[in-house]
């Protein structure tokens, strides 16, 4: 194990911004980006629903 | 405000939410002109952030001038241009609407994206400030002086470039007070009076150019 | 309430394509304005809405000249050229809607889906226009004389690309309108039987 | 409706099928997303003149890898559909494009975040950021322009036009920005200059791509379902598939 | 040379000839962009010589592409592209003739211009000479690379922006080596090495870039 | 000489036009596309010359698939579609001159101005075709059906926007075509009386 404490984890030796930004935001998109698709489903269903009781 | 002003504000505005991809090639097509010029160019990082302010203003002129050549275009295409002419409200009123959603649309998005483009020719922070409060007063000229060129050349061949013949020139004012502006400030010096020229710039065209523009329509449709 | 149009003449280009023009046109009164091809129907059309300024000669509505007092004059004119001044990423609901905004005449939903009905494409009501057929947009576009309060229509080819049963609904529209004390001023190669007060002619040669 | 709409596969058998497969893929990617960021946080040991910034590298390198390959495949299945007139590829070309610009976004962003410490710009004209911006224009060009046409047919056949372009100008684009950048001036930053990589920091790279991989078949099946229900929506097996939603 | 090859040539010229301003259109765009930058950048002849040769051929890849966007459109608009289709002759070959009048009425200009506009940015006679043979042989392959943009976004909405958006990362190999003919030649080294690259670009455009237009315009015309 | 449809269907955004549409049309033969607006008579004609890709279906011509032998099929071939397929800056002569060198048919000018002259618009002949209205742009357009060799005709409403006189001559060159051996599909909302050998009618439902 490299770190002494969870806070020198955090602390990424001076680097916390720039390390957990890249890595924040990357987990950020796939995020969004799953959740975007769910409710792109959800949407063309309802939508087909829709076009199904005219 | 008039209720034919929003009428066609909001299906301008509507138009460009059904066509989404329209505002974003309008940014793209900025991100990419001042792209390229670090291409030509070379990669130093002196010469390009000394070269910066002049390159960003010309791409933003760029962009705002060939996202113009169709701000009539469409209407006068499908006729609707001749039923704006035929409702019962003064022309100058409705143009201006229609040159306000293309600000919005066009012109602001511009001016958001404007900082990250700075950060790639390495302009330093305060510079960075300057440079979008210039592009918020100035392109607010640049449409509205691009709308006459736009309703001169309508239904003219080949009219994309005839804007740009008519328009460029009257741009080159707001492209020296733009340029100087973020100049100055990189020069450590103030922007103000260079800021203080655009939005007179801006103030003017907004007085002169709907007129100037509703005339040229009613010429372009006979 | 009486369009008069003094001495007409239009030019085009070096072509002298009509002179001397004059007619009344008085409330109930429907005016054909007959010709060949190329003798210059459109040009007047546009002429008398003030799209295009007439070389010698003046319109007068209600006695005032359209150049003084345009507002009016607009105000009571419905125009529907060759092209159908319709937005092809609009659904034909919405292209009513703004077209109704702009003449400032209020309309709700209700009647403009029953104007769509009545020239029978109530089905693409809510389809953009960009997916419909010549003559379907074209129906889009006369579905504009549902909602209008303009007294005088002036219409170009109206019938051009309908179908049977659109020129028929169209017709019996037309006929509604000029017994409501309208008037229609209308440009067409098809015979289409339109009942008016008064039936007048102007017959461009070319 | 009983027409043949697609010839060699149909959406109506495929949608299914996709939907069984996307678990398993999301699970592969969660499992080598564990293991990745655990070699990569825990494991891989401090760079003794990068410091910690450089673990930046676990996920900016697998990103620039996917995003290049993304391309590839993408471009690939576009020629299928071009060339066998098959709808479902022109899908999956169309499924990959988004995912393929994110990574690309990805390697961009984490790359800056790594160059401003490290050469203390956020941005240097380098060959390789070049081309990686260049590739962002090409993936944005591919989905403006299948977004603006609004027939799906047309859309397909023109956007696979524009991949197959794309792909054989980018080895074209790779090498001549490679030559631009070194033919004048050296650039004055050494991209070599990240010592050699060490075993745990390969394997740590090589987890969080494979994750990167899962992660994108997923992603991709996901969109391409949605994709059959938007341009099926009228057809019988999506209104039979939406009966049960609720609305 | 087929027939039918020379019809679309003579077609496209005698077209050129009857709207004489199209044509001087694209040169003026080329001439005002190339002289919007001492503007922004201001009037230093180092400065301004050490960039010439990235911001020439910035404006010509831009002049040829806004001038490219309409090479079918006209054609679409008004129903002859149709009946080109229907043509029975290849359409590769048709595709190429319209390519070639386009070059010779917008690319060749620019080519002859351009030296002009070097002088004003203080441009040494050899470098000039260079940048008129990168210019030649890299042009065609602006062309014919375009072509397949202004295929692809036949009738689409906005295509204007979306061309550039199209056409323009395409055209990077082109600009780098052209520009990078003229700067090699500005420091003194032989700008054989680029040209020849050059060339290399504008053959290989022209065996595929026709196929790939042929088959774009046959999509965009369903 | 034949030219067969099996099966066609059109798929259009995702709206099914038309399924099965089949027929056969011989030497002489006359074919009516019918139906109301926005059924999709101008798809089927795009589709039958192979501008629009059927979503099932063949057309066939002499035996072979058009897709196969497209040469042979197109050197048959004329078509006119809604657009005029005219530049509008030449004028209608060198229009006709263009038109007939893609198709490979050579004409000299004097075959030319008499196949204007029978359309009556041989005054138009050096105009720009820019400056004509409607219907005589039309007629520049049809004016190739005097100067082509081509078998197949197909014209989608070649009738709108004409004038009653022209109507009357573009209908006797119609008779004359079948009568030499031609075929002619066609679409139109006007009734116009043409003579054939054969005369077949594929009617539409939207
Ligand atoms: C915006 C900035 C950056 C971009 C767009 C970028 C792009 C890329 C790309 C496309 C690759 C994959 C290349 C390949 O595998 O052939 C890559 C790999 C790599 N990058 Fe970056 N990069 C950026 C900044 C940086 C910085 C600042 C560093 C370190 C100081 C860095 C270090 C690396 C390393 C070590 C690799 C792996 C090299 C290899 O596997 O061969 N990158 N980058
Ligand atoms: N912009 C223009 N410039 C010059 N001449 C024009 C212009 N527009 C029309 N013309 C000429 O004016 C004449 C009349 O045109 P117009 O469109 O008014 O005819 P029309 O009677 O409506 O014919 P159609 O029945 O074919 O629609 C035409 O012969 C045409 O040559
Ligand atoms: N590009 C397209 N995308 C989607 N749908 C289309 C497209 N073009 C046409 N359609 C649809 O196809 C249908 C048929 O169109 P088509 O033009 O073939 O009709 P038509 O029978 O010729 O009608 P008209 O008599 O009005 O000319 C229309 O309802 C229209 O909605
Ligand atoms: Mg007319
Ligand atoms: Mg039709």
């Amino acid at each position: 194990m490299q770190w002494a404490s969870w806070s020198a984890f955090f602390h990424m030796g001076g680097y916390a911004f720039y390390v957990w930004f890249s890595f924040g935001l990357t987990a950020l998109c796939v995020v969004w980006e799953v959740l975007a698709l769910r409710k792109r489903s959800a949407q063309a269903l309802r939508l087909a629903k829709l076009l199904a009781q005219d | 405000m008039n209720n034919a002003w929003l009428t066609v504000l909001k299906r301008d505005l509507l138009l460009a939410l059904r066509r989404r991809s329209d505002v974003a090639t309008t940014l793209f097509f900025f991100l990419i002109v001042s792209s390229l010029f670090p291409l030509g160019i070379g990669p130093e990082p002196a010469v390009l952030s000394s070269i910066a302010p002049g390159v960003l203003w010309v791409a933003a002129l760029l962009a705002g001038m060939i996202s113009l050549t169709r701000l009539f275009a469409a209407d006068f295409e499908d006729g609707s241009l001749e039923q704006m002419l035929l409702a019962p409200q003064p022309l100058t009123l409705l143009v201006t609407a229609k040159v306000f959603a293309h600000w919005l649309v066009c012109g602001l998005p511009v001016v958001l994206l404007a900082p990250l483009i700075g950060l790639q020719y390495a302009l330093p922070g305060d510079a960075l400030l300057v440079l979008v409060w210039a592009l918020l007063l100035g392109t607010p000229a640049l449409s509205l002086i691009g709308a006459i060129g736009a309703a001169l050349t309508l239904g003219v061949r080949g009219s994309g470039l005839l804007v740009a013949l008519l328009v460029l020139p009257l741009y080159i004012p707001v492209l020296i007070f733009g340029a100087g502006a973020v100049a100055a400030s990189q020069n450590g010096m103030s922007a103000q009076a260079h800021l203080s020229l655009l939005a007179a710039c801006s103030l003017l065209a907004l007085v002169l150019a709907p007129m100037a523009t509703a005339a040229a329509l009613k010429v372009s449709v006979e | 309430m009486l369009l008069a149009a003094q001495g007409l003449a239009c030019l085009r280009g070096d072509r002298l394509l009509f002179k001397s023009v004059s007619f009344e046109l008085m409330a109930g009164g429907l005016l054909y304005v007959l010709g060949e091809n190329g003798s210059g129907k459109s040009s007047l059309l546009r002429l008398l809405c003030g799209l295009l300024m007439p070389e010698v000669g003046e319109v007068h509505w209600c006695g005032k000249s359209i150049k003084q007092d345009p507002e009016t004059y607009l105000s009571n004119l419905l125009y529907l050229g060759h092209l159908n001044g319709l937005k092809d990423d609009l659904t034909a609901l919405e292209n009513l809607q703004m077209s109704a905004r702009l003449a400032d005449s209020l309309v709700d939903e209700q009647k403009m889906l029953s104007a769509l009905t009545s020239i029978g494409i109530a089905r693409c009501a809510n389809l953009p226009v960009r997916v419909l057929s010549q003559g379907q947009k074209r129906r889009v576009a006369l579905a504009r004389l549902w909602l209008t309060e303009s007294k005088l229509w002036i219409l170009d080819e109206p019938f051009a690309a309908l179908d049977a049963a659109s020129i028929e609904v169209l017709a019996s529209r037309l006929n509604q309108h000029m017994s409501d004390g309208g008037m229609t001023i209308i440009t067409t190669h098809q015979d289409v039987e339109i009942s008016a007060q008064s039936t007048q002619t102007v017959r461009l040669s070319a | 409706m009983s027409i043949h709409w697609f010839k060699y596969s149909s959406p109506q058998t495929f949608y299914p099928l996709a939907g069984k497969m996307i678990p398993w893929f999301a699970w592969l990617a969660t499992i080598f997303l564990v293991a990745g960021l655990y070699i990569s946080f825990a494991i891989a040991p401090t760079d003794f003149q990068q410091g910690e910034a450089y673990r930046i590298i676990f996920v900016h390198v697998p990103a620039a890898w996917m995003s290049m390959v993304i391309y590839i495949v993408m471009a690939a299945w576009a020629a299928l559909g071009l060339a066998l007139n098959a709808r479902l590829s022109a899908m999956m070309a169309q499924a990959l494009a988004p995912t393929g610009a994110i990574f690309t976004l990805l390697a961009l962003v984490t790359g800056s975040l790594w160059g401003k410490p490290m050469w203390g710009a956020w941005w240097v004209w380098d060959a390789r950021l070049t081309s990686e911006l260049i590739l962002l224009f090409l993936y944005l060009g591919f989905i403006a322009l299948q977004s603006s046409i609004d027939d799906p047919r047309r859309a397909d056949r023109a956007g696979a036009l524009l991949a197959l372009v794309g792909v054989v100008n980018v080895p074209i684009i790779y090498f001549s920005v490679k030559w631009w950048n070194t033919l004048h001036q050296g650039s004055s930053i050494n991209m070599g200059a990240a010592p050699k990589m060490a075993m745990t920091m390969l394997t740590g790279m090589l987890l969080m791509a494979l994750a990167f991989w899962m992660y994108t078949i997923a992603v991709a099946l996901m969109r391409v379902r949605c994709i059959m229900l938007e341009r099926e929506r009228s057809s019988d097996w999506v209104k039979a598939l939406s009966v049960g939603v609720k609305s």
